[in-house]
């Protein structure tokens, strides 16, 4: 505020006008400061003219405020036309708490994941197909969000559907070595998973993670490989 | 709690003219404590310098005169009174030799100690009120910035969760399979009467696969056909009424009758 | 760090090793700027100090914040022996306007809260022999809402009355820093209106919003701690 006052002086032919109104801008200042401190939402040049005194340059006190405030932990900034104090953008990390939360899958997303692992690369409707289920975007989102599953390509069919696959992450974290260590449907049987006669023709594919693509598969379009999340295949509607 | 009082409207410009003149209305007070504050200071003295007997005796008057107009007046009101009238007869007479009893005057100073007790803590809940409130006239932050929980979500399963999610949808598949497909069988005792006719009018070596051809013009039921025959062919060698013969893997398979004894442990 | 620096400027051999400290100061100002600003409650010096860079002198910063902040429309202030900015109380005619509705407290409550504030830890009995009437169960219902008192514990007495006490939110509220402030307290002290009420040999003849019980009081029982505003005391009625 007293910077404002310098600057004031400096200008010798416009500060005698100034002169009565040089206490008036200060209280203003201060008046301004305060509403916008306390103000829920930010406020217009009209909302600060109406309860400045009269004939306050509101427009000079909130340049005066932005440049007292520029260097400082807090600034003034323009929000939509209007003003607000806001935390420095460079201290946002003091405000910001990293917090680690542990979540589970849905039993859905545990039964696409299964799938996208057995089966990759796969499309969404052969998820649906085998699951017997429209497959919400959600779901696959969040199996995309665990960094299990990726988006591996485009499947060289009509509606050039987008096809999943695993990550190394997804190795990982289930300790795995190699997708093929997942155990095919005779071990599952051997270890009790599934129970009763598994026919010759209910088999499992090869699985593949491979990054390269295979045959049938065309490569991402550029922007998808930076938005992955924001990918709609204009599939089948979700659940 | 007393009602409005019916004079009320009558008198009012009188009421607010002349301070002193006793308005009968318990309503705005806050328990005898307070109304004999109030008595108190209409005597507009020094709370130091109060007269116990006058206020005993006023507030006596303001309780008679209430009751005179049948005002419901509370219980520790009367209470007050009461004691006041006690402390007042007490202080009137003389005071006896000292007893067990707190003396008349001692009971008048304690009765304006609570007095003044209460003015001053009145006085103190003013000066609370007076400060500047938060919220009313000093503020704070009116957007304040929460600090941001940035959440990593950790997503926990375990492989034998993988596994089970995948078993369970291939179960479904799997039992889905039995219940909708109707499958042709034909029976171990089919396969038995058509050998056994065949037998019968067998004499020599003859491939299977010739006589089975019939029961196979539907090609779903050529592997049951072909299972069923040679199971049945196994169990009639094994009673000794067969013989069966096969050169290679996948090579037609040949049978031929035994009709004696000797034959049939060849 | 800073203390050094202030020491420093008299042996000139010691600051030039700490320069490069200085925009550490700085930094850690702003840093503690952003975090009093953002945040709607009074901060600890702890609170502080937990969020600034390693070593930084809060004591100091806090100073210098406060000295920045003196003559605006903001100020730093002092409140239940946190810190938080507040608007500066001077221009509670612009900004009051913008109030929607301050609840106000019947005179009835005003006096209780003022009896708790003095006297505590007080039993309702002791609020009711203050005032000389009954203390309906509303009021207190009301206070405790406000959440500017507290059931403490109970006292160590025939019946066990329960106890009450001011918050640090109730400090926080009428801006004063400890309970020690609280206007006419000498006076009350003085002319030993605060004395008398618990035995001599226990008396402390000052009020104490201290979180710690006093010897003639008992903990609250376990759920009372969780359902404060359902408690009867089984008291004296209401009015």
């Amino acid at each position: 505020m007293d910077d404002t006052e310098d600057t004031v002086d400096e200008t010798p032919e416009v500060s005698k006008d100034d002169v009565p109104s040089v206490p008036d801008h200060r209280e203003a200042t201060r008046i301004a400061e305060a509403l916008l401190f306390a103000s829920a939402a930010p406020l217009s040049v009209d909302d600060l003219a109406g309860r400045l005194p009269e004939g306050a340059d509101v427009g000079a006190i909130l340049e005066d405020l932005m440049a007292l405030y520029a260097d400082r932990g807090v600034h003034l900034v323009r929000v939509a036309g209007r003003f607000a104090f806001r935390t420095a953008s460079d201290l946002a990390f003091v405000l910001a708490r990293n917090v680690v939360e542990q979540r589970k899958l849905s039993r859905a997303a545990m039964e696409t994941l299964a799938i996208v692992a057995y089966h990759q690369p796969v499309t969404r409707a052969e998820i649906e197909e085998i699951r017997g289920v429209a497959t919400s975007k959600g779901t696959l989102d969040t199996l995309l969000e665990t960094g299990w599953i990726r988006l591996r390509g485009r499947r060289k069919a009509p509606g050039r559907p987008v096809t999943y696959g695993t990550t190394p992450h997804f190795l990982e974290h289930f300790g795995l070595d190699a997708i093929e260590d997942l155990p095919g449907l005779e071990e599952l049987k051997g270890a009790g998973f599934l129970e009763g006669r598994v026919p010759p023709d209910l088999s499992v594919p090869v699985p593949s993670d491979d990054q390269a693509l295979r045959e049938d598969e065309d490569p991402l379009d550029h922007d998808e490989l930076f938005q992955p999340l924001s990918i709609d295949e204009g599939g089948t509607g979700g659940e | 709690m007393a009602e409005a009082l019916p004079f009320e409207d009558v008198a009012p410009v009188e009421r607010a003219e002349s301070e002193p003149a006793l308005h009968v209305d318990v309503d705005g007070f806050e328990g005898p404590l307070d109304l004999l504050l109030e008595l108190a200071r209409r005597q507009k003295v020094d709370l130091h310098k109060i007269s116990i007997l006058a206020l005993a005796e006023q507030y006596i008057t303001f309780i008679e005169e209430a009751r005179r107009m049948r005002l419901e007046l509370a219980a520790d009101y009367l209470v007050m009174a009461a004691w006041l009238a006690y402390l007042k007869s007490r202080l009137l007479l003389p005071e006896p030799p000292k007893g067990e009893e707190p003396s008349a005057e001692d009971l008048a100073t304690a009765l304006a100690l609570r007095l003044r007790r209460l003015e001053a803590i009145r006085e103190a809940a003013k000066k609370l009120g007076e400060r500047d409130w938060l919220g009313r006239e000093v503020f704070a932050r009116g957007a304040p910035e929460p600090v941001m929980i940035r959440r990593d979500a950790h997503y926990e399963a375990s492989l034998y969760d993988l596994l089970k999610a995948y078993a369970r949808q291939r179960q479904i598949k799997l039992n889905a399979k039995v219940s909708l497909h109707k499958r042709n069988v034909w029976s171990l005792v089919d396969a038995r009467d058509a050998l056994e006719r065949l037998v019968g009018h067998l004499s020599d070596w003859t491939t299977l696969d010739t006589y089975l051809m019939q029961y196979m013009v539907e090609p779903s039921m050529r592997p049951t056909v072909l299972a069923s025959a040679l199971s049945a062919t196994l169990e009639m060698v094994r009673e000794g009424k067969l013989t069966v013969r096969q050169d290679e893997a996948f090579a037609p398979v040949w049978v031929k009758p035994i009709r004696d004894t000797a034959e049939a442990g060849a």
